[in-house]
């Protein structure tokens, strides 16, 4: 049975450590922040100009001064602290934080990622996610398998204009999870959702890895 | 040397013409600078090439010199969000440079210090990367990213003191900083301004040297683009 | 995850090896992190590269570690007033690298912001450009600089919550705040750790991100070098 | 007669204009604190971090936290803001300080600068010296017409090893004031100090300059 996509979220939250400062992306990635372990300290970072992102806030708490990347209102903790977008990208452009979880829309078996321009659709722009993948310690993906007309979305190489080349160091699926020790390394499938066998995965990605 | 003005128009007189550049804060709708944004659309004024994060939504924010074709050239990290900004873009009537965010603020930043290039690993490899000079360091390819200087920068602060220090509040700081110092001139609208000695000198968020003009814009009904709360539990 | 240590050899256990580089914030004496260069000068540890704007004066801050010859390279702005340094210096034992302040206090930051190289008019057609890349920007000749990185960055603060986050006092800012980007780890001496909460998240100065070790090195009895005063006119 | 220290100060200090952010240099130009024009506001820049330098402490106002850059001991005013020192040289490079006014050992008639190796002497470095000639918007130096020995010191080409390459904007000496309107012209001698002839000045001056 593959993974749901809060299992998905789980399944990346076991990689958070403690004292981890940590960069969340829009989707499925959010949904880390639910999954944090109990007694670990991780520290959200928000790259519009946060660290420390608390929950949504109540209903008459909200305040338009407080939003995260999304835009959405959220709340402070006692220990955020704000800055300017300089300085908050500088955190990750520099390599200070030490964990991202973004979604996908491609991955190539190099570590390529494709997740800013949908095909057929207006380009929007990448926002923070080049500066992302091209700064933080630790990048790990989360996305379905397959897309929803079934192609797979771990493969040889990206069609999509990319957001980062041989970035990626781990790629969790709702069927598997796969891995790499560093960017010289072909990505190995460490981790099978229950009841889905390495057979299916294989059968369902045409990216190259170690099994 | 006063440099509070009555009004957004007063604080602009002089600095606008057709052709020039602008650099805006804010982050969505969150920390722009309304006012000045107003008077810029009643100027006038056209064929701006504006530089912010985003284009505003739909009559909110820069929307509204898009509405009014002011803009001929937006260089932002991210559009969406705007009906009028994606037909213009599709007709071809609407230039856009799309800088990845933190190269965005970095080149501010760095027009603002004097920093006319700079090295980044961010965007290598895509199409950021196409016709910009690469160069290799300690073995990893970085490409060059070019400091942006503007002939105006506006920014929305939350308090300022007479002399032009002022501080942000929250999330509404986020691109006001590295904007403020890259125009030739900064006009800031505030939400208040408040008497010399009032303000921490440790707690300066933007020291006064960068801000030459200035006027409260206040009150703002401040829009907030996706409201996401929580429900108390029941006691 | 607790990130105070009881004192300055805990904070720097595991952090120093021979032959590393640290970087050291302070100007002249003022905001210098005089416990932890106690504490390496304590350690043994030798063959340093220090990067701080100034080395000390004879026997205070970065001068007690130049007594016991544990420094084999200064990369530095000025090193006036410091007589050992200079017989170090002119007898060849100590390496020194000038660098105009701004642009040391530049590639501490852009170390610590993730940029190997940036472009500045400081130096050109002086010695600083001799060995440097140049390059026209619009007309106008600039030099590369690389961004400095560090094992180790050093620092004093006033106070810091539990978390971290800190706030400097007056101009004991000074190179603190880049000199904290730019090492691998940051260890931060402070004057108080307050709780989570008793700061204003507003008014950090240094994100607890940057500090990943601290103590309070408090009671400090700062050194002035020229104390400059003027007299009250009688009643 | 020739202009003594606080004339020279004094002379330089005309320059200043209502609303302008200045850095002084040690020595001399400090003077030029004393010489503000009354009801003129202008604002000091001490590069160690600091816009607003006050006058000198009372004795028990002493703070060694508040040093200039020259590391004596000063008070703040009421409208002071303290900074790290990469946002102080981003002011000065990014040309947002109007003006500087500084010491100098050679200037030659291409608007070189020499003032930070003196012959003979250690080396101490050049401090923030380069930063600020080739980062403020205009450049005055305040010398001695001639050194100690006599020998010219606004000379064809500086000997000693230069601070900044075509900066200079001005020189106020004890003798004479020379300026060019920008860095493509030449020097021209503009004002005399009381009793000091022209054909003195172009005795005592190696330079080419306009009069």
């Amino acid at each position: 049975m593959a993974w749901d996509r809060n299992q998905m979220a789980a399944r990346a939250a076991k990689e958070l450590r403690d004292g981890y400062y940590v960069n969340l992306g829009i989707g499925i990635p959010t949904l880390v922040a639910n999954n944090i372990p109990e007694g670990m300290e991780v520290t959200l970072q928000s790259e519009n100009g946060m660290l420390g992102i608390g929950p949504f806030p109540y209903d008459d708490e909200v305040d338009p001064d407080l939003i995260n990347a999304g835009k959405q209102t959220i709340s402070e903790l006692a220990s955020s602290s704000y800055f300017g977008s300089e300085q908050s990208f500088a955190m990750i452009r520099g390599g200070h934080i030490d964990l991202t979880v973004l979604g996908a829309m491609e991955v190539s078996q190099d570590g390529d990622i494709a997740n800013w321009m949908i095909p057929g659709k207006m380009v929007k722009g990448m926002g923070g996610a080049m500066d992302l993948v091209a700064g933080v310690k630790k990048i790990i993906v989360v996305m379905e398998h397959n897309s929803k007309s079934g192609d797979p979305k771990f493969i040889p190489e990206c069609l999509l204009p990319l957001t980062g080349k041989n970035v990626v160091d781990m790629i969790v699926t709702d069927l598997a999870v796969f891995q790499r020790p560093d960017h010289q390394s072909p990505f190995r499938l460490i981790e099978l959702a229950p009841g889905v066998s390495a057979e299916e995965v294989a059968q369902k990605t045409t990216a190259r890895y170690e099994s | 040397m006063k440099k509070t003005f009555p009004d957004a128009a007063a604080a602009l007189e002089g600095l606008l013409f057709d052709g020039m550049t602008i650099c805006a804060g804010g982050f969505g709708l969150c920390g722009i600078p309304e006012r000045l944004i107003d008077a810029i659309r009643d100027s006038g004024v056209k064929g701006l090439t504006v530089v912010s994060n985003n284009a505003g939504i739909d009559n909110e924010g820069l929307g509204k010199l898009l509405r009014t074709r002011q803009i001929a050239k937006m260089i932002s990290s991210y559009v969406g969000e705007n009906k009028e900004f994606e037909r213009q873009y599709l007709a071809g009537e609407l230039q856009v440079e799309f800088c990845p965010q933190g190269t965005l603020a970095e080149r501010c930043r760095a027009g603002g210090a004097g920093i006319p290039g700079f090295y980044t690993k961010t965007g290598v490899g895509t199409q950021v990367a196409e016709g910009k000079e690469e160069k290799v360091f300690d073995g990893e390819t970085y490409i060059l990213e070019r400091g942006i200087r503007a002939d105006l920068s506006i920014i929305k602060g939350w308090k300022a003191d007479e002399a032009g220090n002022l501080v942000f509040r929250k999330t509404a700081r986020n691109f006001n900083q590295p904007m403020a110092t890259a125009g030739k001139v900064c006009v800031a609208e505030v939400e208040e301004i408040v008497p010399i000695g009032s303000l921490d000198p440790d707690g300066i968020h933007l020291p006064s040297i960068y801000v030459k003009r200035m006027i409260v814009g206040a009150p703002y009904e401040k829009k907030i683009e996706f409201r996401t709360v929580r429900t108390r539990e029941a006691a």
